[in-house]
């Protein structure tokens, strides 16, 4: 035997020969058997399938539809169900098990000293302005840190300052309070309560630390309610 | 063997003597499926796959086979081959040669003195080589036949993927909040301790020259006399250019170089290098 | 109440989420909602599942071994079946079904007789050298062919060899047990006849009994004679 010979014993998956014959001299397979040539269509099938679909690809004679009725009923309570998209037909997982179907994967992290030194700013000096955050850390506060506690749902835009540019202003949330279980942002110790609980360093003078200030006058009434997106552009 | 030498062309069916045959047809026959061999030597996976082909003509189970025999047939071949001017791989040539020496060992009496496996064992192992390659044909073969992944067995065509959430959860207290707060708006209290590295004089300083130094002071040497030049009169950098220069010694008559004497508390320290 | 009289109590104590609770608390589903667990899970992977796999979805204190095995028995006969390969498990068509996915064929890759031979040889003498598999088959194996399974997942890199020259050694995967609906290497098609009658010796003999190798192959563009190790470094 040659090896080219032998090569299509190999590989070449023989097909079934009964090709010639006409399929219309068979009587189609029992209703149980179509049933299960509709599972395995429609296990296997990357889109979902019509009963014309199926019923191009079994043999002549069958009554699909009828197949995927029982089929229907035979996954009805199971993990998986046959569910009907449009008129065709595919495997979807029962609903009540999705949330097997999601792993999430929660990851505890410590927030950044640039975003706590912006919320704390933001909590005693509300509202504020980016570029008052910015004199008061004494660095550029990067988009991201504000993004980040904006994402958190810590801190929204308030109103726009009244002052040349209009700037937007930052204020701490609802979300924010209850995080830190505080009635209102004037609920934010002062120095000396600070110095009381025994939390800070003797060494801080007493004119260092502020209660929260009062609202600027200044502040535009005007909330318009849209978040400032121009703010970013200068980023 | 599930096929026999009879669906191939040019492997009909020699009959046993088929040289000595006197039917014409089968000579032609037999001279046609030689040459086809030769023809399509470029289709044989190297000699070993050659002699399982040509071993297929003895018609027995390959653990009968004549291994004598197939040499033969394998020389024939070769010989064939170079009357038709067919090129053949050296390895072919190598394998000519192998069993050629095959041959006559196996025709030869066995002798006593030689040294190595005897020409049966070579004949033994060629013959069990020949039906391993042929057994593991079989086995790739039956292995490709079954039912696979993807031809007759079928995945999930639309596998559902499982989503991966990653959530973050930020830890911030009350407390790193105000700490924040207080450090900013105590910025000015806070200021880092710099160190002054213009004002030390370094223990690897001093060592390097004491070291340099010691060799040229032979007698006591007040201690005073190593600070480096410039170091003084600040009463800052004296102070240090002395404790990095009183440790260095330290470390050397530690090491057995020097020796350090006082001769009362707070009279100068003198040090001189330790005789041999 | 002062702010600071409560900090201690938001410090220590974060805000309870459902997440605190110990799932081992609570008991697990009934074994029916582990068998739908299963089936769902199994059904939306395209790939074989391990038990573990399958615990590390499913709630705390399953027992997705029990549901496997009661779930491959309600498959038994149907259009789609519950499939072992190693350890794992996956749904794959009822083979007899076959003849109704001709569309669903996907288009493979032909394999070279070489490379069939040289997996043959890998699934029923392994683990097996390089220099094993040359010996077996009279020729020099190409880098080509030895890449060519490995890229397909169907074999992989074993253990080295403790001889001289610690060679590598050749295995086959989870994923051609997979391919070849095999549950094992174990359940080769006669692999114990092939044992018995002896031919599943690999070893390579002295130096007399050898028969020349030959160091040609057609598709093997870079043999330097030396095995590919450097390309398998990871090993």
């Amino acid at each position: 035997m040659s090896a080219v010979s032998e090569l299509s014993e190999i590989e070449g998956n023989p097909e079934p020969t009964g090709d010639d014959i006409d399929p219309a001299e068979f009587p189609p397979p029992p209703i149980e058997v179509q049933e299960r040539m509709v599972e395995a269509l429609l296990f296997a099938s990357s889109q979902p399938m019509s009963v014309r679909e199926l019923a191009a690809r079994m043999p002549h004679g069958c009554d699909p539809a009828e197949a995927v009725r029982q089929l229907v009923a035979r996954y009805q309570g199971r993990g998986v169900m046959v569910e009907k998209t449009g008129d065709a037909w595919a495997f979807r997982t029962a609903p009540d098990m999705s949330f097997l179907m999601q792993t999430e994967t929660v990851e505890q992290r410590r927030l950044s000293r640039a975003a706590t030194e912006t919320l704390a700013i933001i909590a005693y000096h509300q509202p504020v302005t980016r570029a008052e955050i910015e004199e008061i850390r004494g660095v550029a506060v990067s988009r991201g840190t504000l993004d980040q506690l904006i994402e958190m749902e810590w801190v929204r835009m308030g109103r726009r300052r009244m002052t040349p540019g209009r700037p937007a202003t930052f204020v701490v949330t609802e979300t924010f309070l209850d995080h830190f279980g505080l009635e209102s942002a004037r609920d934010l110790p002062g120095l000396s309560e600070l110095r009381a609980a025994g939390l800070l360093d003797s060494r801080v003078p007493s004119d260092g630390l502020q209660v929260p200030l009062a609202m600027r006058e200044d502040d535009d009434d005007i909330d318009d309610g849209s978040p400032a997106d121009d703010l970013f552009e200068d980023e | 063997m599930s096929r026999t030498g009879k669906d191939v062309p040019y492997l009909k069916p020699v009959p046993d003597g088929a040289g000595a045959s006197d039917d014409d047809f089968d000579a032609v026959s037999a001279r046609r499926a030689e040459e086809a061999l030769i023809v399509d030597v470029e289709g044989f996976e190297g000699p070993l796959d050659l002699l399982l082909t040509l071993s297929r003509t003895q018609k027995v189970d390959l653990m009968k086979i004549s291994v004598l025999k197939l040499a033969e047939q394998y020389l024939a071949f070769v010989e064939q081959a170079r009357k038709l001017r067919i090129e053949l791989a050296a390895d072919y040539l190598v394998m000519a040669a192998w069993l050629a020496f095959l041959k006559s060992r196996l025709l030869l009496p066995p002798d006593p003195e030689a040294e190595g496996p005897s020409a049966e064992d070579m004949a033994a192992h060629l013959a069990f080589q020949l039906e391993r390659l042929q057994a593991m044909r079989q086995a790739a073969s039956r292995l490709m036949g079954r039912d696979r992944l993807g031809q007759s067995r079928f995945q999930r065509g639309a596998p559902e993927t499982v989503a991966r959430k990653r959530r973050t959860e930020y830890q911030a207290g009350l407390i790193d909040l105000m700490r924040a707060y207080a450090r900013l708006k105590t910025k000015d209290e806070f200021r880092p301790y710099a160190f002054d590295r213009k004002g030390v004089f370094t223990m690897e300083q001093a060592l390097e020259r004491v070291r340099k130094l010691i060799g040229f002071a032979g007698d006591w040497t007040e201690l005073a006399d190593f600070l480096p030049d410039g170091w003084e009169t600040d009463p800052a950098r004296r102070r240090s250019a002395t404790a990095a220069t009183f440790a260095a010694t330290l470390e050397l008559a530690r090491q057995g170089q020097l020796e350090l004497k006082q001769d009362g508390t707070f009279s100068p320290i003198t040090i001189r290098r330790r005789p041999n």
